[in-house]
């Protein structure tokens, strides 16, 4: 009774087997030591004695097979897309995806140039974003509590909550027109942006409402 | 795949490439070595740059002269206010405005310490490299951290300041501020200073894996357009704030460091000396600081007039060229970095041929590199 | 073989695997608590009081990861390469004796034994390797299988000083003979090689090679997900207490004591010094080069350890009563 | 030589061991990061509780990332309807908090941002013509 059940009724020993996962997978996050950019020295830092990330058991792995976390600490440009999925898809299942940093979520403020993604989602399903151009050690430390409380809330019965590959995609893939669109924003927020090259639409000092330009 | 040619190694029979990077834990960011190895040996090694090639040269065209600033302190996130100062001192230049005194004080006194910060990365990242299972790394960490502290207290940010501007910096520091600072800098540093050179260069198993690796010249070097600790280990002087003082280098009494013997220890050693030099200096600074005002009046809608001007500073890494061209308008017509981890790195070619694979990361040590500037 | 000698065995089988297990729980949290008071850190703290429930968490979540069998891999070898390593080290185990006459096997040739299964650690190592079709895995797989045959003949010679010493193979004698001064002060040349060379033999820091995380990302284990990177780590903590154990039975008197009573708590307590000395070294050392490796288990220990043995045999001849 | 420096690191490490440990126990110890710290963009409000913001369009001009957004008052071009942050873009440069001409932004040191839905990064500070979240009460 109990062991084999459907999704919907789990048993007595399936719940507590349940429990046991989430309450394992959530407290032993290994990240992998995957360093992008300027975010992977606040990672460091994290990781370093002032935050210490070994207190909750998170401690980096430099083999992407014995990770399962992987944080995003940077811009992620069109040549390194395929290492990045390269490395997501070498993690063992179940894996989570954390965009640390403003470049991780939307491409920050490289999202304007040719060669940057405009987020790490555009390849990878990712889980937690934390704002912050880099998050502060305290923000990275926050994050990871959120998924700490995410991979305990996720349930392990039933099926795969994310697909297992992500097909590694060229860089020849991405259009240009994908870059430097606010498309990656979309949240409901409809935005009016001037367009970059153009004098700015409002000349600075309104007449109106600005005063004098004081610097 | 990338034709290799062919040298022998003593014994060698078939060689296999053997990629470093761009994810590994030891290449400081997104690098890609290929290794064409002979067992363990290198026989020839080629350094791929771009993963990180965000266009900020490019991006920096289309943004207004105040807004690069924030696009400088990306370059090389290690040494962020290298950069700032740098860009500053060129678009300065270019459209003649003064600086006043206390302001130039102050960057000299937050670019000192950012050599020191981007030291202690170089040392954290060595001792790393070298398999000292993140102790050293963690101890250079603690000392940093009182210095960000420090940064974010004056500039509202750890790693990206965005604190100096056209003429000027954002911020005054207050003398209480200053003054425990110094008392840090003065009391507790050189104690842990001390500490890093004796897990480092005192230990004997560093010495026995450095000393003797990677010895060049500094005619060699030179020819290579190797500059910084790197190239002054060799025994060159060659130091812009000795040679062209810019900032308020003239009035400091310091002194350039060198070594004679041009190994990885002697880089690892100039190195260190490098950060007691600096932090000497910074109390210096905050010693002999002016008071006054620390910003020019400088319109946001800055219109430099038309030319180009390149300007030369001494990052931690080397020499950071910036050249900056205006048209008139409110944007760059073109901004160029002269990056010296670009050029160190490029001779890593020349370097690494028939030294170990564990020299190699002791080699790399030794140039410190940081993608962020190489790529852009 | 009568029920009972069946019961016994199965008995200690138990306790062993038991033991096995509480050493690599015990081992990697205080591994990570200590080393993370070197590092001037906390270590684990907030699961389980001070972070015991940390590495039963890693336990479960390791079981319950995917098992990846990469496709270059030979699917055949890559399966059993862990086991490959987890049997010689556990069946090593099964000689140790932790009081007089308390140990499942009490061997003649309890030395021999552990030995003998500690030299198929390489093979493990080297079909590891060589199974994940890595270049990485491949380097440190060779590093490991160089390294562990090099420093096992300077091993070997140091233990045997003791042997010729003690007069026997027999663990139980070995450590009886050391009631009155123990080892460490007879052949104290013989302890500095065999302390070495069991450092080496266990992958321990500065001549953990094989696991260079710099050099190769995780050495031979670098493809290993899941359980089987669970067996890899529980192979090496099971080599590091029985390396630890082999120090202190051989040179530190086993559950001797000076002015005190006998006790298997002595042993214990002196491979948990043992075991935190390695630790200690391992927080504070860089790694040596693979040239330099080599060069001091043939140049140096190798030859060190044939003038000990040879002026321990002369000793033994000249003063019996003393050696 | 001969091991000292061996010995010496190990003394080194040992003292630190036996030290008391740096590590800030962040949940359970929170820290406030100083008071400059540029972590969250708010805005002011004044006596009323309208918003500090009078639609001038400067730190929209001012900002190199395109983070801000204003919609003004069709009748009251001094009126800003809508104020939008998006804070997953924004690199926290505080070029909009300087520029202001009218003190209307400033910068709270709240870091704990970290979410799921990356929607809920785009936060209005202005919406409707109101503030939306309890800004301090603005400088006179």
């Amino acid at each position: 009774m109990g062991v084999v059940d459907d999704a919907e009724q789990p048993g007595f020993i399936t719940t507590t087997l349940d429990k046991l996962l989430r309450w394992g997978r959530s407290r032993s996050m290994w990240p992998v030591n995957a360093g992008i950019a300027c975010c992977s020295l606040e990672m460091m830092t994290t990781g370093a004695a002032r935050y210490d990330f070994d207190r909750f058991g998170i401690m980096f792995r430099s083999s992407p097979r014995q990770a399962d976390v992987m944080i995003v600490p940077g811009p992620i440009t069109k040549k390194m897309a395929p290492i990045v999925q390269r490395v997501y898809n070498q993690m063992a299942e179940p894996r989570w995806v954390i965009a640390m940093g403003s470049c991780a979520i939307s491409g920050g403020t490289f999202v304007d140039s040719y060669n940057v993604l405009p987020g790490a989602e555009t390849i990878l399903p990712v889980d937690i974003y934390i704002p912050g151009c880099p998050p502060r050690p305290e923000a990275l430390l926050y994050g990871c509590l959120q998924l700490k409380k995410l991979i305990s809330e996720t349930s392990t019965i039933g099926s795969s909550r994310k697909p297992m590959y992500v097909p590694p995609v060229l860089p020849e893939e991405w259009p240009l027109e994908l870059l430097g669109e606010y498309d990656a924003l979309e949240a409901g927020a409809v935005w009016v942006q001037p367009e970059r090259d153009s004098p700015p639409v409002t000349p600075l000092g309104d007449a109106e409402s600005a005063p004098e330009d004081e610097l | 795949m990338v034709n290799f040619p062919r040298k022998g190694v003593e014994g060698s029979t078939e060689t296999m490439l053997l990629n470093v990077g761009p994810q590994h834990p030891s290449t400081h960011g997104v690098l890609h070595m290929m290794c064409e190895i002979s067992g363990e040996t290198i026989v020839s090694a080629k350094p791929v740059i771009g993963y990180l090639h965000r266009g900020i040269e490019k991006l920096a065209e289309s943004r207004t002269w105040q807004q690069d600033i924030v696009l400088t302190d990306r370059l090389d996130y290690v040494a962020q206010f290298s950069n700032e100062w740098a860009y500053c001192r060129a678009v300065e230049r270019l459209a003649g405005i003064e600086v006043p005194e206390r302001a130039e004080w102050l960057r000299t006194l937050l670019v000192e310490m950012n050599r020191i910060t981007s030291h202690l990365i170089w040392y954290a990242g060595v001792t790393m490299d070298i398999g000292a299972l993140g102790t050293p790394f963690i101890y250079a960490w603690v000392a940093r951290e009182r210095i960000f502290d420090f940064y974010e207290a004056v500039t509202g940010a750890r790693v990206m300041p965005n604190w100096m501007r056209l003429g000027g910096v954002h911020t005054d520091i207050d003398s209480a501020m200053l003054k425990e600072m110094r008392d840090f800098l003065e009391r507790d540093f050189p104690v842990e200073v001390d500490e890093y050179e004796a897990l480092l260069v005192g230990n004997e198993i560093v010495q026995s894996r450095m000393k003797g690796i990677g010895v060049f010249s500094a005619e060699q070097l030179v020819e290579w357009g190797v500059t910084g600790p790197a190239l002054r280990a060799s025994g060159s002087e060659r130091d812009l704030r000795k040679d062209v003082p810019y900032g308020v280098y003239d009035r400091l009494d310091f002194r350039v460091c060198t070594d004679d013997v041009g190994d990885s220890l002697a880089r690892c050693r100039v190195r260190l000396a490098e950060i007691r030099e600096s932090a000497r200096m910074c109390v210096q600074i905050i010693d002999g600081m002016p008071g006054g005002d620390v910003r020019a009046k400088v319109s946001r809608a800055l219109k430099p007039p038309v030319g180009d001007v390149c300007v030369r500073t001494e990052s931690p890494r080397g020499e950071l060229g910036v050249l900056v061209a205006s048209d008139g308008t409110t944007k760059p017509l073109r901004f160029r970095v002269r990056s010296p981890i670009f050029y160190n790195l490029s001779a890593m070619p020349h370097m690494l041929p028939n030294h170990l694979l564990a020299d190699m990361l002791v080699i790399f040590g030794g140039i410190d590199t940081s993608m962020g500037e190489i790529d852009r | 073989m009568s029920a009972a000698m069946w019961i016994h065995a199965l008995l200690w089988l138990v306790g062993l695997l038991l033991l096995i297990a509480v050493v690599t729980v015990m081992g990697v949290w205080w591994e990570r608590k200590f080393i993370g008071h070197l590092q001037r850190r906390r270590g684990p703290l907030h699961h389980g009081f001070h972070g015991l429930l940390q590495l039963p968490a890693d336990m479960v979540k390791m079981i319950s990861k995917e098992d990846i069998v990469p496709d270059s891999a030979d699917p055949w070898l890559f399966q059993i390469g862990p086991l490959m390593v987890v049997v010689p080290a556990i069946a090593a185990m099964a000689a140790l004796m932790f009081a007089p006459g308390f140990g499942l096997l009490d061997m003649n040739h309890g030395l021999f034994y552990i030995f003998a299964f500690q030299t198929l650690l390489p093979l493990g190592f080297a079909v590891i390797g060589w199974s994940c079709a890595s270049k990485f895995t491949l380097i440190g797989a060779l590093r490991a299988a160089a390294q562990l045959i090099s420093y096992e003949i300077p091993m070997l010679l140091a233990a045997l000083g003791v042997v010729v010493a003690a007069g026997s193979m027999r663990l139980t004698d070995i450590i009886n003979a050391q009631a009155g001064v123990w080892y460490i002060f007879k052949e104290p040349l013989g302890f500095a090689i065999f302390g070495i060379a069991v450092l080496a033999e266990m992958n321990r820091t500065p001549f953990d090679l094989p696991e260079a995380e710099s050099e190769l990302v995780a050495g031979y284990q670098t493809e290993y997900s899941g359980m089987k990177f669970g067996f890899v780590q529980l192979a090496e903590y099971s080599v590091l207490f029985t390396g630890s154990y082999l120090v202190s039975a051989l040179f530190l008197g086993g559950w001797n004591m000076p002015f005190l009573p006998a006790s298997p708590l002595w042993l214990l307590l002196k491979i948990v010094a043992c075991m935190t000395m390695t630790m200690w070294f391992r927080g504070t050392f860089p790694r040596l080069r693979v040239d330099s490796l080599m060069s001091l288990s043939w140049k140096w220990l190798l030859p060190i350890a044939l003038v000990n043995i040879m002026a321990v045999a002369a000793l033994a001849l000249a003063l019996p009563g003393i050696y | 030589m001969f091991g000292s420096g061996l010995l010496k690191g190990l003394g080194i490490t040992l003292r630190h061991a036996l030290g008391r440990p740096v590590t800030e126990l962040y949940p359970f110890e929170h820290k406030n990061p100083p008071a400059n710290s540029r972590t969250f963009i708010a805005m002011h409000v004044n006596e009323e509780g309208a918003p500090a913001c009078r639609a001038c369009n400067t730190c929209i001009v001012g900002c190199p990332d395109r983070v801000l957004k204003l919609v003004k008052d069709p009748d009251d071009p001094k009126r800003a309807v809508e104020f939008v942050v998006n804070s997953g873009r924004c690199t926290y440069c505080g070029l909009c908090v300087e520029n202001c001409p009218f003190d209307a932004l400033y910068f709270t040191q709240d870091y704990e941002r970290a979410t799921r839905d990356k929607g809920a990064l785009i936060y209005h500070l202005i919406e409707d013509g109101a503030c939306t979240h309890e800004g301090e009460v603005d400088r006179p």
